[in-house]
């Protein structure tokens, strides 16, 4: 029975922590076309900000309270540059922004390479993120992981408050829905499309700063995540940010029980066959944005 | 306009050009003259004051982390030893290569350094993939290579010398060690690759014959982050104690799970046979204090030599760089190398070999005296255990007492009969 | 029975009727216009006819149903359609595009085979469509106007007998629509077509029968004069009579 | 067509006569480790450029045709009745797997190589493109594609060699690998399938398939109302690139002496696509030519300064692909440039 919640758990946890990686790139992706590969670097950065902070602050966890938005900060400013300088030039090219930012994010990684080093850097995490909370007495779930799943809740529900309720949110969508006319009646879809890839960026930030807590901080951190959370995406249908939310979840369960039954080769087998059987049945994803511009 | 008379010509060059190759082949497997042909042996290029050596790493890519630190360590002993003369009146000069944790690389990179550069011995390469993929190149060429690295054993080449621990000097001690402390069961943790499944397969037999428990087995992909469903098994086991054979990025995040789910090193220790100091900060002592090592080699290990070496690596790259055991046997090849070489009065390669297989090769390392175990071209190494401590750095709680006798077939071991 | 016949056709988006139970019935050798404020429904029409958008009723062409049948499918029965903005393949030339539009039944084999002369239905058309001279230039180096001759041109290699063209003379000359409409009066002799067009003026001079839509219903059908007397048409079109839409 | 023969001779006369006098044994293996890059390279030239499919998983099929061939070679160099070596030491099997038992056949193996990867690109293209997974989607399916493989072949160590893959091939075909003079025969012979493979390309682009792909990369739906069905058209693409790259992966194993999952994971097979943007996607020699030229700088810049090539590498996503879509071939190609002009990305003007 507690081998059974702490394997949901898992299953729950593994997808918070694509859910939280995926958030960004449902933006990005999602509502601009733009594949940026460069997402997993943007979480790198997010991470060596924890540890950059920690030189500065002594504290373990008002070290990490800072790095959330500082880190928001560090990795949408690095969303903005890239966007300024290269993918501003290819929206009408998804496919080039793919390759593109792959290049820039072999470029960012080797250059966390000669600033921090090759070997991963060490981040102290505060003590009550490294203990484990106790449901009854042999139910105990990790507390770090616990935080991380509110932290993508958190960023999933601020995320749908702005693109619902505020005005940037909705330029954002009247954008997405149809550039030209959205030019037409005087926005800057410029501006628009930085302050996307702002926040975008920034969230991969703050997904940095949690898997501190988790993983390892170091210059290829960011590689390993990157495909699985595009698949999160695909296969939560574009355009919408309650795909991604499922799928991330139903993603992490799947990963997580077939991993327990047979073997972690096995299991990213069977979840990459279920995710082209799933396309199978809906190849534009969960959930779509039914337009009629698109058949 | 739309002739046939381009693409015809083409084709009559490309046959042509097949034919004239195909005519001119060489060898087939088997030929005596042919193999004697093919493998007139590496020259090794003594004609100048220098004679070059070869080190081979991954300076970039995933594997850069460990290897650039045993480039830096064969460096240091390549500059020690032209500071004090040489090698028979000849300065080293090391060629560096990248094997971009690659294998095809390596073996690019192995034969660059073999033909081009001349060279009379390569030192290098870390994972047993890479070994694998160049060790047919070395054999093919009749060149040297020094492999610094423990390794999971069952290996024997006449072109390849082994400086690092084979099984039986650090598993199976590790184990001897697991069961003196009174652990009756053990959870096996691994990366995806040869090193942990041979060295899962080798305690599976070393329990099975000792009563011992084996209570589960995981492996997750190199590179692999996400440990909550092995952890939750490791568990969920109740074993006495873990056995880690994970590489590189995987343990942090092993290590970080391992925490979080209230599992110490007081109630269930981790013994790792990949994590040397280096790791250690990259992990954090936050998560690691109090757990176990298996190597031959801690930068805490007491002697003259190891003093001296400690503080010439800490002078040449920086006080906060820690020594590790493969820096240390990648060092120590290097005056191995230098010795075979003394003793045969030659840099040519069959001659070295045979002064080296005759036995009697040692070295004052930093982890006390090694000797080259002749036949098998092993060497002989103490094993160690260690404990991290919470200043980095890992105390030895247990040794060998003596240099163990390489063994790589364990063939001297009666529940490993089977393995090989 | 040949021609078009539609029966009871609706389209629904996520709840909001395009299309909200039409009947219609286009004979060989009619030219029919499809009329009607933006949003009426003629282009939902016309992608469900050539099967782009999913649609309920009954819609078939000389007897065959063709709801439900893939694009390509419906395609190879004979139905051909152009779109509002023109699309040809931009970076192939004129003779490549239509070479394309007059091939899917070709063998494997002469798919693979590089074209060695120039079909004389793609020919024709090109002299039709007033091509030849440009045949090799990129189509998207074309003028807007040639861009929709194109597309017809690549209808007539298609040999399609059901015609379905979408605003084929916006942004063309005078001349130009002189031209469009004589051709389209010639073909429409042993083919069916529906051409949905704002041009009121166009209108009046080339179409043979007349169908209005609006919000997503049909509400008038006749010759041009009986459309333009229904009192339902000037309702719908208040403050932009018909006879000031040119 | 006097310009296609010509290519063609010079490309010959450079691979067969030049290039053979002028390298040493040494750099000519490399060449022939290069020139399999450059096959793999004209197929998703053919794929990519013309058809606008991004296939990011190429060493998949890579993959398929390297093991192919390397499990055949590994069973005659073990002898009949025998098991390769890397199982009896990690495999502790008594008995060859039933699916190895098959490429003790030589002509089967061969044709595997080929066949193979064909079959497994036909059966993935079959369900991919005809639930119309396209664009964005396709490469990141395609991506995920070959990091499943790759994980797949290294969890199986004892049948596959697991990240090791399968090394130490001595023979090929009865002629010894560790004899110089068959190392150039191996040349000749990977030199002879790319001048093929170009062949194969350059009838195919400019057939009337061509075209149509060409039509169906631009305008996808256009193409349906004419009555095609574009997943056959892409289909066909698809495989034959799936077919080059199973060729290539087979003749990399003779030539480079090695084939491991480190071919076929995500980041070589986005390797596969740098040396095709930066040649200039949609030409007949650009991929080839980017990719030999991309797989050069490589050994050159990592010979002497490594940590610039992962720089340098980075830059060669970068800028050519922003600043030069068209490849180094647009530069000069600008009198014909009908067909070389880079593809805008799929219109869906149909839409409307």
């Amino acid at each position: 029975m507690s081998l059974l919640v702490g394997q949901l758990f898992s299953g729950v946890s593994i997808g918070a922590v694509l859910l939280l990686i995926a958030l960004g790139l449902a933006l990005t992706f999602g509502q601009m076309n733009v594949i940026n590969m460069a997402h997993g670097e943007f979480i790198m950065a997010g991470a060596y900000t924890v540890y950059v902070l920690q030189q500065v602050v002594t504290s373990a966890g008002a070290s990490l309270l800072i790095a959330l938005p500082v880190s928001f900060v560090v990795a949408g400013l690095l969303g903005v540059l890239l966007e300024v300088l290269l993918i501003r030039r290819l929206y009408a090219r998804p496919l080039d922004t793919l390759l593109v930012t792959w290049g820039v994010s072999l470029i960012l990684q080797q250059a966390a390479r000669d600033i921090f080093g090759a070997p991963n850097v060490q981040t102290r995490a505060p003590e009550i993120l490294t203990g484990s909370v106790h449901l009854t007495d042999d139910i105990a779930i990790a507390s770090s992981r616990l935080f991380i799943l509110g932290l993508a809740l958190a960023a999933v529900a601020a995320l749908t408050i702005v693109l619902r309720t505020t005005s940037l949110g909705r330029r954002i969508r009247a954008v997405v829905q149809n550039r030209d006319l959205a030019a037409v009646s005087g926005l800057s879809t410029g501006r628009v499309d930085r302050l996307t890839f702002f926040i975008g960026s920034g969230l991969a930030g703050i997904a940095g700063v949690a898997l501190t807590l988790i993983g390892p901080i170091g210059p290829a951190m960011g590689t390993n995540l990157i495909v699985n959370a595009f698949l999160v995406v695909v296969v939560g249908g574009i355009g919408q940010l309650k795909g991604t939310v499922i799928v991330a979840f139903v993603l992490g369960v799947l990963q997580a029980t077939v991993e327990y039954t047979t073997t972690v080769s096995v299991a990213s087998v069977i979840v990459f066959v279920a995710i082209v059987a799933f396309l199978q049945w809906r190849p534009q994803g969960l959930f779509t944005l039914r337009t009629r511009s698109l058949a | 306009m739309f002739g046939y008379r381009g693409r015809r010509s083409a084709a009559v060059l490309v046959a042509i050009g097949t034919v004239a190759a195909l005519t001119a082949c060489g060898a087939k497997t088997g030929d005596a003259v042919g193999s004697a042909q093919a493998g007139g042996g590496a020259v090794v290029d003594t004609s100048g004051s220098a004679v070059k050596v070869g080190l081979l790493n991954s300076l970039s890519g995933t594997m850069a982390i460990s290897e650039v630190t045993v480039r830096d360590a064969i460096k240091l002993a390549v500059d020690e030893i032209n500071a004090a003369g040489g090698v028979l009146g000849k300065q080293l000069e090391p060629v560096s290569e990248d094997g971009a944790s690659d294998w095809p690389t390596f073996a690019e990179k192995a034969q660059k350094l073999i033909s081009q550069d001349k060279v009379a011995a390569v030192f290098g390469c870390w994972t047993s993939s890479s070994r694998k993929a160049v060790k047919p190149v070395f054999e093919k060429n009749k060149a040297l290579l020094f492999y610094p690295v423990q390794y999971e054993g069952l290996e024997e080449s006449p072109y390849i010398f082994y400086t690092g621990a084979t099984t039986n000097q650090q598993i199976v001690p590790a184990l001897d060690y697991l069961k003196s402390a009174g652990k009756t069961s053990v959870y096996l943790v691994g990366s995806d690759y040869v090193f942990p499944r041979t060295a899962n397969k080798i305690i599976k037999a070393y329990a099975a014959a000792s009563g011992m428990k084996v209570l589960g087995e995981d492996y997750a992909p190199l590179g692999s982050t996400e440990f909550s469903t092995i952890v939750n098994k490791v568990k969920a086991s109740g074993a006495s104690a873990v056995f880690n054979t994970l590489n590189g990025d995987s343990n942090v995040a092993f290590f970080k799970e391992y925490k979080s789910a209230g599992l110490t090193a007081e109630a269930m220790p981790v013994l790792s046979v990949s994590i040397a100091e280096e790791e250690v900060k990259s992990i954090g002592t936050q998560y690691l204090a109090g757990q176990l090592t298996a190597w031959n080699y801690y930068q805490t290990t007491k002697g003259a030599a190891n003093d001296k070496f400690v503080k010439a690596y800490k002078a040449k790259y920086g006080a906060d760089k820690p020594t590790s055991d493969p820096m240390e046997a990648a060092y120590t090849s290097v005056y191995l190398w230098k010795a075979m070489v003394e003793k045969a009065g030659s840099f040519e390669i069959e001659k070295v070999k045979a002064a080296a297989n005759a036995g009697g090769i040692t070295f004052e390392a930093p982890e006390g005296l090694v000797t080259v175990d002749g036949p098998s071209q092993h060497v002989f190494k103490t094993a160690r255990i260690g404990k991290i401590g919470t200043d980095g750095l890992i105390e030895e709680v247990w040794n060998s007492g003596q240099p163990v006798k390489p063994d790589p077939y364990l063939k001297s071991y009666s529940w490993a009969t089977g393995l090989s | 029975m040949t021609g078009l016949s539609v029966r009871d056709l609706r389209v629904v988006f996520d709840g909001f009727v395009a299309v909200g139970g039409v009947d219609l019935e286009v004979p060989e050798g009619d030219l029919r216009f499809l009329i009607g404020p933006n949003g009426a429904g003629k282009t939902t029409l016309i992608d469900a006819v050539t099967g782009l958008v999913k649609a309920t009723g009954h819609v078939a062409f000389d007897g065959r149903e063709l709801l439900g049948r893939k694009v390509h499918r419906i395609a190879r029965l004979g139905i051909g359609r152009t779109f509002q903005t023109a699309a040809v393949f931009e970076e192939l030339t004129v003779l490549q595009n239509l070479d394309i539009a007059a091939g899917w039944a070709r063998s494997p084999i002469s798919l693979l085979r590089a074209r060695r002369s120039v079909p004389p239905t793609v020919e024709k058309a090109l002299a039709t469509v007033r091509l030849s001279e440009v045949r090799d230039e990129p189509a998207g180096t074309l003028a807007h106007g040639q861009k929709q001759w194109l597309e017809i041109g690549m209808l007539l290699v298609q040999d399609a007998r059901l015609l379905l063209l979408d605003e084929p003379v916006a942004g063309m000359s005078q001349d130009e629509r002189d031209a469009t409409g004589e051709l389209l009066g010639e073909l429409s002799r042993d083919r069916t077509v529906l051409v949905v067009e704002h041009d009121m003026d166009f209108l009046r001079r080339y179409a043979r029968t007349v169908t209005v839509m609006h919000a997503g219903k049909v509400l008038s059908e006749g010759t041009v004069a009986q459309v333009q007397a229904d009192p339902r048409v000037q309702e719908v079109y208040l403050g932009h009579p018909v006879k000031e839409a040119s | 067509m006097k310009r296609a023969a010509l290519g063609f001779g010079v490309t010959a006369a450079l691979l067969f006569a030049v290039a053979p006098l002028v390298l040493g044994d040494f750099r000519l293996s490399l060449l022939a480790k290069y020139l399999c890059f450059a096959i793999v390279a004209v197929g998703v030239g053919l794929a990519w450029g013309r058809g606008g499919m991004l296939a990011l998983g190429q060493g998949v099929f890579f993959g398929l045709g390297g093991y192919a061939m390397a499990m055949h070679l590994k069973l005659a160099d073990a002898g009949p009745g025998n098991l390769p070596d890397f199982m009896i030491l990690y495999g502790q099997l008594d008995a060859l797997p039933w699916w190895w038992a098959p490429f003790a056949n030589p002509i089967f193996a061969l044709l595997a190589t080929v066949l193979l990867p064909m079959l497994v690109a036909l059966l993935l293209g079959l369900l991919i493109f005809r639930r119309r997974v396209r664009g964005a989607y396709f490469a990141i399916l395609s991506q995920a594609l070959a990091a499943a493989f790759a994980i797949l072949l290294i969890g199986q160590q004892g049948t596959t060699g697991g990240t090791n893959g399968l090394t130490d091939i001595q023979g090929f075909f009865g002629y010894d690998l560790n004899d110089p003079v068959n190392q150039r025969m191996v040349y000749f012979v990977v030199a002879a399938a790319l001048l093929a493979m170009l062949g194969v390309a350059w009838q195919l682009m400019r057939s009337r398939y061509g075209e149509l792909l060409v039509a169906v990369r631009d305008g996808e739906e256009r193409v349906r109302f004419l009555g095609y069905d574009p997943a056959n058209v892409k289909l066909v693409a698809y495989v034959v690139a799936a077919g080059m790259a199973g060729l290539a992966g087979a003749l990399f194993v003779p030539a480079v002496g090695i084939i491991s999952p480190a071919l076929i994971g995500v980041v070589p097979s986005i390797e596969f696509v740098i040396g095709v943007a930066v040649g200039g996607r949609a030409t007949l020699a650009g991929p080839a030519l980017g990719a030999i030229a991309v797989a050069w700088a490589k050994t050159a810049l990592s010979e002497r300064v490594p940590s610039a090539w992962t720089y340098f590498e980075g830059l060669l996503f970068v800028l050519p692909i922003v600043f030069l879509p068209g490849g180094i071939a647009a530069l000069f190609k600008w009198r014909r440039r009908a067909r070389l002009v880079p593809p805008a990305e799929v219109k869906e003007k149909v839409a409307a």
